[in-house]
């Protein structure tokens, strides 16, 4: 196995694993998701309320998020990788949402796939749930405010990727900003780490973030001609 | 397995040998192992039994949509292998249309959908189009050319489907279950269209379990259930009520009637089974 | 379709109760992550490892495939740890004591990982989810979650269908291909998805759905012996890692 | 329209009287309209006509799963008003079993989704565990009990359906196309299971394009092609030959061998019409 086919296996899966965070940085993640979480399950709970037929689709809506992150998309050296799917459900469900469907998702890519872990949920949830479609989302509405003089099918390509690329890029920081925090460098402390783990991710995650908003691109296409 | 030899049978342009699938996801038993089949060129071949018989996962894995688990698959007398390039060929040549049509209609315009095999083999873009008017003529829904996928009738879907795999020009056409949830008049539009396709040589497999779908229409036949039960000429296997009936599958009306009239001298003892009811109706006025 | 759900179903431990299985591994689990990693960790895993391949019967091959993927996070992980950047020694060096935290982490996080997923190997998620409301969620959110849970699987038979028929026109040839695949792909999934709520709808309603879909649970009881039994690994684990860290080491 | 009276019949249990479903959409022209249709009680009654010609469209307006544009569903000779409390009984007492069976499961667990139904009604637990279990050992899938839903084969959840419907204990069960995507032995199966249900007294509704099991199986028969085509006995309509052709409907191969053998000597004039290719077998024997 080659040093570049170890990277590209992982960011198979960028999940951090069962165990990998020491327990007071799995604890204090879990205590940083909890608001957005909490937020969104609300959300989520006045939605079905409100209407009984939200709950078969908010239901449907986190199938789709799992079969999403399950897809496999083409990276730069032949092999594969999953999107994050969090830019694409940022814009479609907005970002509370997401937070709770984003949350779901991870349990079950945990419990079903080995993907990521249970004391790691918090982490995993913070990043991939909360500050990737955040950033998204945030990404999405400024573009959408600088386009808005250009053709709305241009515009709304625009916006489509700057959320989805953005979203991916900033949910694999965020993942390399938490193994730096729990994993500080001997020398340079934790910005070394930071560089170190964010090196490591860049190399692969860069065309793959871009690959990924081009992708969501052609969805929102086809589902804005629908 | 009963293996009714066949001396006039064209050279197989498509065959599976000794195919085995199955062993995944912990299963101790594969879905099927040890399936041979060989598809004249030219002809239709019906593979025949019940669900969960493995019919499916036979023609898939002849058209390059699953990979074998030990065996190999032949196409014009030359192994396929395994490699990215010999499974892009053989999906090249060998079509494969699924029961459901929802399957494979994914594009928003009926035209952009039977675009898409073509593009993907990087056609030049008027060859593309030529190709796309040419498969939706022949399939004859030429006037849908423009409408939204979803609009369409179930008839009308699977039309289209089938004119996207057309449009990729293959040497075989494989069919699950081509007539599944179609009504009767639905089945004989579709079943000309198809034998128009197969007198302009187009080599068809399908799979079914209406017995009288095959005997009428099918050259050779295969009865599948786990492993091959028998295969041969249409006319052999699917008269035999014994074989039918380990395939777990019921005997066709046609052959039944055909031997019932001639033994009771309704019809001269040379007369042919009847295709269709309305055959043995028009006898009785 | 999804190995480690099927195999969980299969197992002979599908009848226990789920809180005996998660005070095993949950226990074990905790012992990893909190007892001095050697031999804490270690005998975390081989107790998790025993239960799982001994009574509970996980299948190997299911387990290993399903393990490769963490597994190779960690390691990556813990390679990283073994050199330092930017610091004295220059921009690259090896990290001073770097290969006893590297062998630390990644030994904890694979014992931590054993537990998990003989948990998720032995525990079908349909036996979880409906006592999720004990945990103090609201039954909507719950009921949400487990509608997740049944139609991903639908969804899931419709994406493999799709992309098959999308594999036999060639749609994964070139990456300009495999985009715009998956971009149709995708978006038929959405639709799909929002389809297949809609005629659940449907169908819910000839069954009497007013909004609610409450089912009834089949209370098993826990047996307090299997309580105990659940326990006794865990605590015998907390107890030998304790006593060995107490001890002089040799040498 | 052609409506043979049948003096035998039961009164209606239930009744949709001059229905008119479709006026949605900016579509100038209905789904179907005038349609008439009477369910008498303790009986079958199958639903027979080409796609889109609304069998789906009647059997949901008539299990109070869509409501009409215009007419009355007529339940035990009142008419059901569109109100909550008329539609809820309505569905209480007429149960729909969809044709795609993923439209109805929402459970991962098989005996907690068949639960849904008599929990819905308010019946204590007791009685819905028992109920419960009566229906799945109705239709013979007990021990599926507590299976997965989605480790189920397709014709394993149909039943699994079935079960969530008969645990309502309906008067009325209304089946949209319930052999479609069997094979020949889960048709035989279903029909063994479903013959039950109908000793033990339940009215059944079945839409199907399949005429000869309609008129192997069914009392009634109503021909429909967005208008009522026929209604009656159902060996009046579905021998027939003009007004299946009017449905769009191919003859029966039944009673058109039947008919032939009779006329040829073959069997006495008296003899029954075959139900099944076997039987034709067994007298050339």
């Amino acid at each position: 196995m080659t040093i570049h086919e170890v990277l590209e296996s992982w960011s198979h899966n960028m999940h951090i694993a069962e165990g990998f965070l020491p327990p007071v940085h799995a604890v204090a993640w879990t205590v940083a998701a909890a608001p957005f979480v909490v937020h969104g399950a609300r959300a989520v709970t006045m939605a079905v309320r409100t209407d009984p037929d939200a709950k078969l689709l908010l239901g449907a809506s986190g199938a789709f998020c799992f079969v999403l992150s399950a897809l496999k998309i083409p990276s730069v050296t032949g092999s594969c990788s999953h999107p994050t799917g969090t830019g694409l459900g940022a814009v479609l469900f907005r970002p509370p949402v997401m937070a709770a469907l984003g949350t779901v998702t991870l349990l079950f890519q945990a419990l079903l796939l080995a993907h990521g872990g249970l004391t790691t949920l918090g982490a995993n949830v913070f990043s991939m749930a909360v500050a990737g479609p955040w950033a998204g989302y945030g990404g999405y509405r400024l573009v959408r405010a600088l386009t808005a003089r250009l053709p709305e099918t241009t515009a709304l390509g625009l916006a489509v990727f700057t959320a989805a690329t953005l979203a991916s890029l900033s949910t694999y920081t965020v993942t390399s900003l938490q193994l730096a925090l729990a994993f500080p460098d001997a020398g340079s402390g934790i910005p070394g780490a930071f560089a170190k783990f964010a090196a490591v991710f860049s190399l692969t995650q860069i065309p793959l973030a871009v690959i990924e908003g081009l992708i969501t691109v052609v969805i929102v296409r086809l589902l804005s001609t629908v | 397995m009963t293996h009714h030899t066949d001396p006039a049978a064209a050279p197989a342009v498509l065959a599976g040998r000794d195919l085995v699938f199955g062993y995944r996801a912990g299963d101790p038993v594969p879905v099927f192992s040890g399936v041979t089949v060989e598809v004249p060129a030219g002809s239709v071949l019906a593979v025949l039994g019940p669900n969960g018989g493995g019919k499916t996962t036979l023609l898939r894995l002849l058209a390059g949509s699953l990979t074998p688990d030990a065996g190999r698959v032949v196409l014009d007398g030359t192994e396929v292998r395994p490699t990215r390039r010999g499974v892009g060929e053989l999906r090249r040549r060998v079509q494969l249309v699924f029961q459901d049509p929802d399957d494979q209609l994914f594009s928003a315009s009926v035209a952009q959908d039977v675009s898409f095999g073509p593009l993907n083999q990087g056609r030049p873009e008027p060859e593309v189009r030529e190709r796309v008017a040419w498969a939706l003529a022949a399939l004859e829904i030429a006037d849908l050319a423009d409408r939204p996928t979803h609009l369409l009738s179930y008839g009308q879907r699977k039309r289209v489907v089938l004119a996207g795999a057309l449009a990729m020009r293959p040497d075989v056409l494989v069919l699950d279950e081509p007539t599944a949830g179609l009504d009767p008049e639905g089945v004989e539009a579709l079943l000309a269209t198809l034998g128009g396709l197969r007198a302009a040589g187009t080599t068809l497999v399908i799979s079914t379990h209406d017995v009288d779908l095959a005997h009428r229409w099918a050259d050779h036949a295969v009865l599948l259930d786990r492993r091959v039960l028998a295969a041969g000429p249409a006319r052999a296997v699917l008269t035999d009520p014994a074989l039918l009936s380990a395939a777990r599958l019921r005997p066709a009306w046609g052959p039944a009637v055909g031997a019932a009239l001639r033994a009771a001298g309704a019809v001269p003892a040379t007369a042919p089974d009847p295709a269709t009811p309305g055959e043995v109706i028009r006898l009785t006025r | 379709m999804l190995a480690i759900d099927a195999a969980a179903y299969r197992g002979p431990w599908r009848r226990l109760h789920p809180a005996v299985k998660g005070t095993l591994f949950g226990g074990l689990l905790v012992c990893a992550l909190v007892l001095p990693a050697w031999p804490g960790a270690a005998l975390s895993a081989l107790a998790a490892l025993a239960a799982g391949f001994g009574p509970a019967r996980v299948p190997p091959r299911a387990f290993l495939r399903a393990a490769w993927a963490p597994s190779l996070f960690v390691l990556t992980g813990a390679v990283t740890l073994l050199v330092s950047v930017g610091g004295p020694d220059g921009p690259v060096a090896w990290a001073p004591d770097g290969a006893r935290r590297a062998a630390e982490v990644s030994g904890r996080a694979a014992a931590a990982l054993c537990c998990q997923l003989m948990f998720a190997f032995t525990t079908p998620l349909a036996d979880l989810l409906p006592r999720l409301t004990r945990l103090g969620l609201p039954a909507a959110l719950v009921e949400v979650v487990a509608l997740t849970y049944r139609m991903l699987f639908v969804l899931l038979d419709t994406t493999r269908r799709i992309q098959a028929a999308q594999a036999g026109r060639l749609g994964y040839r070139s990456r300009a291909a495999w985009i715009r695949s998956l971009g149709a792909l995708g978006a038929a999934v959405f639709v799909r998805s929002y389809d297949r709520a809609r005629r659940m709808r449907r169908g819910l309603e000839c069954r009497g759905y007013d909004g609610t879909l409450t089912v009834l649970v089949e209370e098993r009881p826990v047996r307090p012996a299997a309580i105990v039994a659940a326990v006794a690994p865990p605590l015998l684990v907390a107890v030998a890692a304790l006593a060995a860290g107490i001890s002089p080491s040799p040498g």
